[in-house]
């Protein structure tokens, strides 16, 4: 293992980093514009994906991941067990059934007026701290 | 420091001021930013918490004497079991490897002067601390009745101090990373010259592995935790099923920690082992690599299986198949690491100090607890046990025997090297003989309990569940009676003068080529590894530490 | 060695318990068998290769890959094979059958609530017929409880805002115990039910007019038995400790002090009003936890109550 | 099996500033952990945030019509604009680090009290938002007394919005404190090309303050 010195370690011009500044904020002004527009169900996606691209060029250029490759694999790993966090849940909480039982009349609200096929209050006794009548 | 003297190897006797005595004052050591110090801080901490939380134990044991009422009443029950589990596992078992021996020894290991970053090594002590404080003056807010799982909407409803005590987690989650943090940054820069990844003794692999899930996995707890406190001060309804929230989304937060917060139990327990069962069949380790490999695996595989805990809440048929069939393979490594030990042993010169017999007791108290993990693995016979006494066992079997036994272990065997004195060998075997009958004695009954339906967390319970509450009760006192002895001969050695040989176990890796005790600075200059860290071979070559100049 | 199985395991009475049993049996001698195995290399090893002197020289083997693969993979086919049988146990247990009763169960602190495809409620006690596949539907009011049958091998978690099913045919006449798994509080450990595994004939008695035994008693027992069996006892005590709930002693024809800060006395109607309508007086200095038992008690059983708090003086 | 590799060499050139610590064997060493070190805390930081948007997400996709309708409370100009601000002190930042790295000690002066500027306005323009919330009561949990809503459940989206924007203003003000003692320092003329460790990871802490806010942008302010 070779160890660079301190001051051998590369430095990037600041012209650089004025056109990534640049590029970050043409990012931005699309990422606003593009809320305006609905892609329907791709909205959310297209959103992160530009954050996306935003966040790489912070992580490569200003964080100088792109000459540090050790420590890429350090962030990229937590990025990545992140992502198992997130796909593990979503994987459970999405694949459960609704249950109902057969004499649920109609769908008690948990609370009043939520629009949820999913979970509601059973049909039967008091909610609890109800005060007294 | 003695400026000059030079160090060739082991068995030099010259004295000088050790870590121990220089500098003086109880200041020092508050202030002190040595590894070595912070260790034994951390140690004598955990032990003391371990002391606590075992009365809670007793307690318990004491008060499921009888069916019904025994010596408190149900809610103090509800409190003691809380506080039990809340602080064998936050303050005892998550430190108790990786902060107390870890932090001694890793750096030794490694031929290292200190950790990557020490002042930080102090934060974390002093975190520690601050949350164990806390804690424990959750006393004076009436306690905390959650179980040290905090199962929503349980814990966000009921009363007394759980905002305290999850707070107090929240904090001792940092005492956690700051180590984990330090321990990667000090294996990846700090080995000594010449010490490859595979020149490594494997207690650092075993640290390294468990420093990975400390630093993946705790920040999650963190968050987790933030939110049941949100939860309860402002209502903020994430778990909350009547403001719109989901329960079962906080086991999944839970559990995205602390399933791999069990590895962080027992992965540092492999670790110590994986030193102590070369040192003393004096041969090389059977299967570096794949002890090695092993531990990292068990530390990366641990993060897929959380959902386990959840078989009987409601999940879905393929979740349920997904999750118990990831689980499975987390025996493969372990499995590979117990045959490779019992490798070890064979064709060895197996001397039977104390540390060797706690080794030997880990191995079959761990292959216990391991295979017991199957029942719960696969999907049809966790139905049947989940959340009962065989739980409970099994869990007691790989965090409370296998890693508590195993830090007995590491403590015989560094002990020496921790304060250049040795304890009363046959009071350690006749303990280590106490130790393993009564913690088998109290646990063993718990799995037939468990599997003929005895709930977990009961106060009352059904008569036809006595008699072996009773034999796990007095083996309970068993128990307690082989670690107080320990206490006793660990203590009495104190009254000896120091005097121990650099290497009085005949090990192969570094730590044994400094004076015991250690010098400030670990090392007379900078050790460069002349040889593998289980190289038992008779060599012509002069051994260990050579001298660079300075 | 059905002896050794009938120690581990309780009397199994569902069709889910030959599956599980078979597999727990078997994981259970690979326990024992590995736990001797290992324990006899062990000292083998010991004995055969004990330290005599310092000098002793041992051979320099790092490892062994064919062996290696050995101890890896043998594990492997065996916790694959756990695997399979776990499964096809847990996918038998989860695939409800179409034509199963449905019953729907409700947890809430610290008691059982069943309710019957009729309508019929019963607290804690849950009536089924024999050989006829059931469902319940499970649900809870408060915190997290879970339904332990361990005579049927079966569990599951009765969540607050969602529902949970399990269901299974129990197989011979009798009195199982259900425990609740998931801690829920103080009364975690005393929130126990009993499912009686009726014949048809018994059940449909059931469902008529209640359980048989208890129409004869006398009435003051009967209270007694509500007092045990519904719920009461988790919360109210009858030798005048505090609970959630004022103990029972001596408070008949006594004046009680409400909430609202008026007096009441107790008497037949009061106590009627407190079981149906629990919210309409709480004691001052309690909290107004307690569930209505509208429709949950017949009328005879809270008559048996009224009788049995007078007698408690 | 390596042999040893004496590294003597490494202390000669090390030697000489006062910031290598004792254990290190030369300051490369020492950078090098320091950054490991801080990489490792941003995983830390990555995945505690990461809670937070896990439920986020999940709480969002079980009460879509309830975020939709709350997230038109936000301002989106406010949202970009304080985007704009923090991108700008990530630039600023990483010409400090530039600064130090070619021993500009003026510029780097400068360039960190231009990031510290940034920050301000950024805390100030999260205060008038925060102050607007109040005032509408669009406050988190139970004390949410927002009238006239249409869709229930709104008050988790304002859950979520001062959960998260409030941990990542206390990053902020953490950040802000760094760099202020950042400053301190270069005026004491402690960095230079031979030691800059404390500019470069402070400035990879900041710029992971600005990525967390470029996902909650989009997800606070801009779904549709």
């Amino acid at each position: 293992m070779t160890h660079a010195n301190e001051h051998a370690h590369p430095v990037t011009s600041p012209k650089t980093y004025g056109l990534v500044l640049l590029a970050l904020l043409v990012l931005t002004v699309i990422t606003v514009q593009a809320s305006y527009f609905d892609f329907g169900p791709w909205n959310t996606v297209v959103a992160l994906i530009i954050a996306s691209a935003k966040g790489s060029l912070v992580a490569l250029f200003f964080m100088h991941l792109r000459h540090d490759k050790f420590n890429a694999v350090i962030f990229v790993g937590g990025l990545l067990f992140l992502a198992i966090f997130l796909i593990w849940t979503l994987f459970d909480i999405s694949t459960r059934q609704t249950v109902l039982p057969s004499n649920l009349k109609t769908p008690v609200e948990e609370f009043p007026g939520a629009p949820l096929g999913g979970p509601v209050r059973p049909s039967t006794g008091q909610p609890r701290g109800m005060p007294a009548q | 420091m003695s400026e000059g003297v030079l160090h060739a190897g082991a068995g030099h006797a010259v004295h000088h001021a050790d870590y121990l005595e220089e500098p003086k004052g109880l200041w020092s050591w508050l202030t002190t930013v040595d590894h070595k110090r912070i260790g034994l801080m951390y140690m004598w901490s955990v032990l003391f918490f371990f002391l606590v939380g075992g009365i809670f134990a007793l307690l318990i044991r004491l008060e499921l004497l009888t069916p019904k009422q025994t010596i408190m009443d149900a809610e103090t029950y509800n409190r003691v079991f809380t506080l039990h589990g809340a602080i064998m596992t936050f303050l005892v078992i998550i430190p108790a490897i990786p902060a107390a021996l870890g932090n001694f020894a890793l750096p030794l290991l490694l031929g290292a002067k200190d950790v990557a970053f020490p002042r930080l090594n102090l934060a974390s002590l002093y975190v520690y601390w601050t949350g164990a404080a806390m804690a424990v003056a959750t006393l004076a807010l009436g306690g905390v009745d959650t179980g040290w799982t905090f199962y929503t909407p349980y814990s966000t409803t009921t009363g007394g101090g759980v905002t305290l005590m999850v707070l107090a987690a929240f904090v001792l989650g940092f005492s956690s990373i700051f180590t984990g943090v330090n321990f990667i940054a000090t294996i990846h820069k700090l080995r000594a010259p010449g010490m490859g990844w595979f020149e490594m003794p494997l207690f650092c692999w075993g640290m390294y592995a468990t420093a990975l899930i400390q630093i993946l996995a705790t920040p999650v707890l963190g968050i987790t935790l933030l939110l049941i406190v949100m939860e309860r001060v402002l209502g903020v309804g994430i778990f909350d099923p009547q403001l719109g929230g989901d329960p079962v989304l906080f086991q999944h937060f839970f559990w995205f920690y602390s399933h791999p917060a069990v590895y962080i139990m027992i992965l540092p327990a492999m670790a110590v082992i994986s030193e102590v069962i070369p040192t003393f069949s004096k041969k090389t380790i059977f299967g570096y690599k794949a002890i090695a490999f092993s531990s990292v695996a068990i530390a990366l595989l641990g993060f897929l299986v959380w959902a386990h805990h959840m078989f009987v809440a409601g999940m879905s048929l393929f979740a349920g198949a997904i999750f118990s069939f990831l689980t499975f393979f987390i025996a493969i490594p372990s499995a590979i690491k117990v045959f490779n030990w019992i490798a070890t042993m064979w064709r060895g010169s197996i001397s039977l100090e104390a540390p060797m017999l706690y080794a030997i007791s880990f191995l079959l108290i761990f292959t216990i607890g391991g295979l017991t993990g199957l029942f719960l693995a696969a999907l049809s016979t966790d139905v049947h046990l989940h959340d009962t006494y065989f739980v409970v066992s099994h869990f007691h079997y790989v965090m409370a025997g296998s890693n508590l036994i195993a830090l007995l272990a590491g403590m015989h065997y560094w002990w020496p090297k921790m304060y250049g004195r040795l304890y009363n060998k046959k009071l350690a075997a006749i303990s280590c003989a106490l130790i393993f009958i009564g913690f088998n004695m109290t646990f063993l009954p718990q799995f037939v309990l468990g599997s003929r339906g005895m709930p977990r967390r009961y106060f009352n319970y059904l008569p036809q569940f006595q008699d072996l509450h009773v034999a796990s009760t007095i083996g309970s006192w068993v128990l307690a009676a082989g670690l107080f002895l320990t206490a006793a001969y660990l203590l009495a050695s104190f009254r000896q003068p120091k005097g121990m040989a650099a290497n009085p176990w005949g090990g192969r890796t570094l730590e044994w080529e400094t004076t015991s005790p250690p010098t400030t600075h670990n090392f007379e200059g900078q050790p460069v590894l002349q040889h593998g860290p289980y190289d038992y071979r008779p060599e012509p070559a002069p051994v260990g530490v050579k001298e660079l100049a300075h | 060695m059905n002896w050794f199985r009938d120690f581990l395991l309780p009397r199994g009475a569902s069709t889910h318990v030959g599956e599980m049993d078979g597999l727990f049996m078997f994981i259970t001698w690979l326990t024992v068998f590995f736990f001797f195995f290992n324990g006899a290399l062990i000292l083998y090893a010991v004995r055969r290769w004990r330290r005599r002197s310092n000098k002793e020289v041992t051979p320099h083997i790092t490892h062994d890959t064919r062996l290696e693969l050995v101890w890896s993979l043998i594990p492997l086919a065996v916790v694959m094979l756990i695997f399979l049988w776990g499964f096809k146990g847990y996918v038998k247990a989860w695939v409800v059958p179409n034509d199963a009763m449905e019953i729907i169960a409700t947890g809430k602190k610290w008691v059982w609530e069943f309710e019957y495809p009729d309508g019929t409620r019963t607290l804690n006690d849950l009536h089924v017929p024999v050989n006829r596949p059931v469902k319940l539907v499970l649900t809870s009011e408060d915190v997290i409880h879970s339904f332990y049958i361990p005579e049927f091998r079966l569990k599951r978690d009765a969540i607050p805002g969602r529902y949970t099913e399990l269901w299974f045919t129990a197989t011979e006449p009798g009195i199982a115990q259900v425990y609740c798994t998931e801690y829920c509080g103080k009364g975690h450990s005393d929130m126990l039910a009993r499912i009686f595994v009726d014949t048809p004939e018994q059940y449909e008695t059931f469902l008529r007019e209640g359980d048989e035994q208890v129409q004869k008693m006398p009435l003051k027992d009967l209270g007694r038995l509500v007092w045990e069996n519904k719920g009461c006892a988790t919360c109210h005590s009858l030798d005048g400790t505090r609970g959630q709930g004022p103990s029972w002693k001596g408070i008949w024809n006594q004046r009680h002090r409400g909430a609202d800060g008026k007096e009441h006395l107790v008497d037949a109607d009061y106590i009627r009003q407190s079981i149906l309508m629990p919210q309409a007086m709480v004691v001052q200095g309690y909290e107004p936890i307690m569930p209505t038992y509208q429709g949950l008690l017949r009328e005879r059983e809270i008559l048996g109550l009224i009788e049995f708090i007078k007698e408690l003086q | 099996m390596s042999t040893a590799v004496p590294s003597a060499h490494a202390h000669a050139e090390g030697g000489h500033t006062p910031f290598l610590q004792h254990h290190f064997r030369e300051m490369s060493q020492q950078f090098d952990a320091a950054k490991i070190g801080m990489w490792l805390f941003l995983v830390t930081e990555v995945l505690l945030f990461g809670g937070l948007f896990v439920g986020y997400g999940i709480m969002h996709a079980r009460h879509p019509e309830a975020f939709m309708a709350a997230h038109h409370h936000l301002d989106k100009t406010m949202g970009a604009l304080n985007t704009v601000v923090l991108l700008i002190s990530s630039f600023t930042m990483v010409l400090s680090v530039w600064a130090a790295q070619t021993s500009r000690k003026k510029l780097l002066i400068l360039f960190l009290l231009l990031t510290l500027a940034c920050a301000g306005t950024f805390m100030v323009v999260k205060y008038f938002e925060y102050s607007h919330k109040f005032h509408e009561g669009l406050l988190p949990g139970k004390y949410y007394s927002h009238k006239g809503d249409t869709v229930p459940g709104q008050f988790l989206f304002f859950s979520f919005y001062f959960m998260m924007t409030g941990l990542h203003g206390i990053h902020v003000l953490l950040g802000m404190a760094a760099i202020a003692w950042l400053v301190w320092r270069a005026a004491r003329g402690h960095f230079s090309s031979a030691y800059y460790a404390p500019v470069e990871i402070t400035g990879l802490y900041w710029h992971l303050v600005d990525l967390i806010w470029i996902y909650l942008f989009p997800l606070m302010y801009l779904i549709s």
